[in-house]
């Protein structure tokens, strides 16, 4: 208990800090969570609104969008361009790792706060200064970078080429930022998980999503390097006059494609098991169930990290590298889909003998499986290098991959927002709104993206501003489907300010949230909410795994971790 | 003050330690992903091997033995650090610190020939990577040398001692990404 | 660790030193696998040795071993996974003309021998 | 079938392509449509005011686990089959190259292709070449070897009805083949960004019978001689 005493001291240490160091500079782990969560959100309405302005666009070509102006190439290739890297850098990873990380490994773990508390807002710092640089990208002389997320050289590296002389070394400059603050933020949290563990709490005991969390951040340290590395070769192709990806002066673009993926396929699972994580506990939490095998979904998780590292060039069957590692690579992508597919099961057997009750969290966790069965299933399609030759870069990517991340980075992250509000704000949601929001949220998205894999199967290719100068795309029936994906993305737009209304009139509510409003295990119920500084009233100790459920020897369904036997 | 999660260490590892072992692991994959591009591009090209011999190998040979030196007073540093001794670590901790001064001042002698001799970083791809890589590793030594004077301020007072230990580790390592540039820029020819 | 014996620092630093020594030395000869082997053997043997008995690898948990090591392996792992497309001239049904040239004209000693000024 | 309603198959490989397609679409709609419907039905089942209690199951023991280990066995039996359907299809596409006596040389840059034709004595870089901007003209049922460069970014040279899609890279090139079945005139898109042309960097290739593809050449050919009888010797 000598801890406990020492944490009673750090809250005297801490009391009433002044309001700059309480919400800006704090160093508190549940306050930079929450930096990162609504800079992530904030970033996500950026992002959203450039997909409103594109889509208006190929819906309506040459119209004159409202509230944005008239869509020109240039403008529509920076736009997709930031949407697919904000959404990925700058929503995906700070919500789901950053936020969630921060706020749960610390809580879940049963300790006072992060092991480098400094480092910590550090990184939050540097990827806060990463946001602001890339978005003053849309403000320097020739716009923004245009050349798509992946910034393929030729195209990123000479300015000749991309005609955004600034805008592209902008761009590579806010990624490599990016990268470091969450090299930073990852090593914190690795350590944090291996050092810091409340006593008792052995490896299977920790929160799936605490595991979830730790082994992204592990696969993004592994394979951020060479991408940092091809940063900054980009970056002097650029401004130097280096000649590291154009083959006339002994170079290659190839190089980069690898440097790149080597670093993107790992970055899906990266973004993915996060939100598989915070899907386990909430579907355990909601259907009273213990996780079904607990210690296959780890061994499977450990395998697709590894796995994920092997099969990278699929992205580049048909981009010019040697065909006879397109065979390869086949393999070890459809190898892939087999641990995906395991989990896919567990939690499926998971709800099996469960009492479930469908919350607003457990009905986005729920959405999640059933909406990223899909993404996973259409990856294999593109996983098949024979079919990809067709498929390859087409709208039925597309809409692959956003079955994906949309399942990620959006339904995760409102399942986790939702399930751990409480605990964040010291108030519940009004369920009512909650519901109206999934349901308005849910079926538009489908709406959007399930005709675009029709479109994608019919021929039509990604990154074109307007499909006339291709007569085979250009027919009537296809721009009637690609204005119903517009207006379905509209009205689901439309019912994100319900969300946001939700927020805000929860937060405003008086009645307080009790300390355990789900009856959960995890031990961050275990604390006050919502949590002081310093977290815990006495640093709890644990006696057992996270998702004892309706246990046999039990009255009451739920047996706290830190309950003694 | 540090929070408690910073004085627990389940696995084992004095939490410093690991965190600058896991600062190493991403290093590795940094400074992976740059020398294995450079090493594809030296076994596709047998024109760099010439422009690999216009490089001084006694000058490269000179910065390993300064890095060495300097990484023997940084582990002796790190010794006198277990036994307590804070003054004798940080005036080991000052001689390494020298020592990655010193490599710093010899790197910029040899650049300003190399380039008073025509060969820039936009001369050809191998300069390129020359430059790249070696800068790269300069910008770790600067680093290590700023970091280590605040470690043996520190412990020149007797303070924070485990962190001779750390500012050591991550000293080594960047001796060890030298003794791989060392051949793969100068040797290899 | 105090608790642990600590090697010699100085007869390692001696050994490194040597080993740098004919790390220089053996290009002299001029025979390319004899330098292949004193360039590239010996800055791995070097790099065992600093991580060895500088870093203190063989005494901290088993773990962080392995984690280095994991790394190594992706890089080699990369190493060949990349070199089919990036660190050949030719390929299945594909040919980097500029790349064949340059190596065809090194070999006819067109280029080369100072060539980069 | 399912392809072939949207896009007509106009290559000779179109159809093996189309066929992985479906073979991986038939698989996938199996394990899509079971699992969904578990999931679903389990939902529907296991409601709080069906099974007020919930049951205690680690999934440790063995004869729990074999409800995931046995699907998972399935579906890497799944993807055995669709890895060998589709690298035999891959092969044949893109690494085998069946000899033949044309080649057409297909130039990409921001934002045109250049397309040059051997012209009559079937042979690239003489005289006679025929050199188009956004227009290929191939004879139906013969094969034809692609020879693509790009001159300053990468493109893809992508035809949708022959399913064939090759990215252009700069100091590359990359040799492909294929051989039209269907006559008419069809969409060649650039399926990889390229810079803020994109968009506007389609071009067409018309599929002609022998008669129609020798009186083109005559029209078509630099030297204004009507070569169309010489180039029947020819062959």
């Amino acid at each position: 208990m000598a801890e406990t005493i020492s944490t009673h001291a750090s809250h005297d240490e801490h009391h009433d800090p002044s309001f700059i160091w309480k919400y800006v500079f704090s160093t508190d782990h549940k306050m930079i969570a929450k930096q990162y969560m609504f800079t992530g959100m904030a970033m996500g309405l950026i992002g959203a609104f450039m997909a409103y302005a594109f889509r208006m666009q190929l819906a309506f070509p040459g119209m004159d969008v409202p509230l944005f102006g008239l869509v020109t190439p240039a403008v529509y290739n920076s736009l997709v361009t930031n949407h697919g890297t904000i959404m990925i850098f700058w929503v995906a990873m700070p919500v789901l790792i950053a936020a969630f990380g921060n706020f749960l490994i610390p809580l879940m773990l049963g300790c006072d706060d992060m092991v480098f508390p400094r480092i910590n807002m550090l990184s939050y710092w540097i990827f806060l200064l990463s946001a602001v640089v890339l978005l003053t990208s849309f403000f320097v002389p020739g716009g923004a970078f245009g050349g798509a997320w992946t910034a393929y050289p030729p195209l990123s590296a000479k300015a000749e080429y991309s005609l955004t002389p600034l805008g592209s070394s902008i761009w590579v400059v806010a990624v490599g930022l990016e990268f470091i603050a969450f090299l930073l933020g990852g090593i914190n949290f690795v350590t944090t998980a291996m050092n810091s563990r409340a006593p008792g709490m052995r490896l299977y005991d920790i929160p799936i999503v605490v595991w979830m969390i730790v082994i992204a951040s592990i696969l993004f340290m592994a394979s951020v390097g060479p991408l940092l590395a091809g940063a900054a070769m980009l970056f002097m192709d650029q401004q130097v006059g280096t000649a590291f990806f154009d083959p006339n002066k002994g170079g290659d673009p190839i190089l980069w494609q690898h440097l790149f993926w080597f670093f993107g396929h790992p970055e899906v699972y990266v973004v993915l098991l996060p939100a598989l994580g915070i899907t386990a506990d909430v579907i355990c939490t909601f259907s009273r169930k213990k996780l079904f095998a607990y210690r296959t979904v780890l061994m499977t998780t450990f395998a697709t990290g590894v796995l994920s590292f092997t099969v990278w060039a699929h992205h580049q069957f048909v981009a010019g590298i040697d065909p006879r590692m397109a065979n390869i690579f086949t393999i070890t992508t459809l190898l892939i889909s087999v641990p995906i597919a395991e989990l896919c099961f567990v939690y499926i057997a998971t709800l099996y003998g469960g009492s479930i009750s469908l919350t607003t969290p457990m009905l986005w966790a729920l959405s999640f499986i059933a909406t990223f069965l899909i993404g996973g299933v259409t990856g294999i399609f593109l996983g098949a290098s024979g079919a990809d030759i067709y498929m390859h870069d087409t709208y039925f990517v597309l809409a692959h991959f956003h079955y994906t991340f949309y399942p990620i980075a959006i339904i995760g992250t409102f399942a986790g927002f939702t399930y751990w509000f409480p605990k964040m704000f010291g108030k519940m949601m009004d369920e009512r709104l909650g519901k109206i929001h999934f349901w308005g949220s849910i079926i538009p998205f489908n709406a959007i993206f399930i005709p675009l894999f029709y479109l994608g199967v019919a021929g039509q290719h990604r990154r074109i501003f307007d499909f006339s100068n291709y007569p085979e795309l250009a027919t009537p029936e296809m721009q009637a489907i690609r204005i119903f994906a517009t207006v379905s993305l509209l009205v689901m737009l439309a019912f994100q300010f319900v969300f946001f209304y939700n927020c805000i009139k929860s937060w405003m509510s008086k009645e307080k949230a009790p300390d355990n409003p789900w009856k959960a295990n995890t031990l961050e119920w275990v604390a006050p909410t919502p949590p002081p500084h310093g977290n815990f009233k006495e640093l709890p100790t644990v006696y057992r795994g996270p998702y004892e459920f309706s246990h046999p020897d039990r009255d009451e369904d739920y047996w706290p971790q830190n309950e003694p036997a | 003050m540090r929070p408690i999660a910073n004085t627990r260490s389940v696995s084992g590892v004095p939490t410093a330690r690991l965190a600058v072992w896991w600062v190493i692991a991403s290093e590795i994959v940094i400074f992976g992903g740059i020398l294995m591009s450079y090493l594809m591009h030296r076994l596709a090209h047998g024109l760099w091997a010439d422009y690999a011999s216009h490089t001084t190998t006694w000058v490269g040979a000179l910065n390993t033995f300064v890095l060495l030196t300097s990484s023997l007073s940084a582990v002796l540093a790190h010794k006198c650090a277990v036994n307590g001794d804070g003054p004798g670590a940080a005036k080991r901790l000052l001689i390494t610190a020298a020592g990655g001064l010193i490599f710093v001042v010899v790197k910029s002698f040899e650049w300003t020939y190399e380039i008073s001799h025509g060969y820039t970083i936009t001369t050809n791809t191998f300069w390129s990577f020359y430059y790249t890589a070696a800068g790269l590793h300069a910008l770790h030594v600067i680093a290590g040398v700023v970091i280590m004077l605040i470690v043996a301020a520190a412990a020149k007072k007797g303070r924070d001692l485990h962190r001779v230990e750390i500012i050591g580790i991550y000293w080594h390592f960047v001796d060890l990404v030298w003794i791989f540039l060392f051949p793969l820029l100068y040797i290899a020819k | 660790m105090s608790e642990h014996a600590h090697p010699n620092y100085w007869k390692v630093y001696w050994w490194l030193l040597l080993l740098l020594a004919i790390s220089i030395a053996g290009p002299e000869l001029g025979i390319q696998w004899v330098t292949l082997i004193t360039a590239f053997g010996i800055a791995i043997v070097k790099a065992y040795m600093v991580a060895r008995n500088f870093m203190h690898v063989s005494i901290e948990p088993r773990f962080v071993t392995y984690m280095l090591v994991t790394m190594l392996v992706f890089m080699l792992l990369f190493f060949m996974a990349v070199a089919p497309d990036v660190m050949k001239e030719t390929g299945s049904n594909w040919v980097k003309p500029a790349w064949i040239q340059e190596n065809l004209a090194y070999e006819a000693g067109e280029i080369g021998d100072g060539a980069g000024h | 079938m399912l392809i072939e309603a949207l896009v007509p198959a106009a290559s000779s490989y179109a159809k093996d392509i189309d066929f992985v397609w479906e073979l991986v679409f038939w698989f996938v709609a199996f394990w899509f449509i079971l699992s969904e419907g578990i999931f679903f039905y389990f939902i529907m089942k296991f409601r709080k005011k069906n099974s007020p209690k919930a049951e205690y199951i680690s999934g440790e023991e063995k004869h729990q686990k074999k409800w995931i280990t046995y699907p998972h066995i399935a579906v890497l039996v799944c993807d055995v089959f669709i890895v060998v359907a589709a690298v035999k299809v891959w092969y044949d596409v893109k690494q085998d190259l069946p000899p033949t006596d044309r080649t057409v040389r297909i130039m990409s840059s921001q934002w045109a292709w250049t397309f040059t034709h051997p012209g009559p004595d079937g042979k690239l870089d003489t005289a006679d070449d025929i050199i188009k901007n956004d227009e290929l003209h191939v004879e139906v049922d013969q094969l034809y070897h692609y020879e693509l460069h790009s001159r300053d970014v990468l493109h893809d040279f992508s035809v949708p009805v022959f399913r064939l899609k090759q990215d252009a890279i700069p100091g590359r090139t990359i040799m492909g083949w294929f051989t039209p079945t269907l006559t008419g005139e069809f969409d060649i898109q650039c399926a990889e960004i390229c810079g803020i042309g994109h968009g506007l960097m389609g071009a067409r290739i018309f599929i002609e019978s022998k008669e129609q593809h020798d009186s083109w050449m005559a029209k078509n050919n630099p030297r204004g001689e009507n070569l169309l009888l010489a180039s029947n010797e020819g062959r």
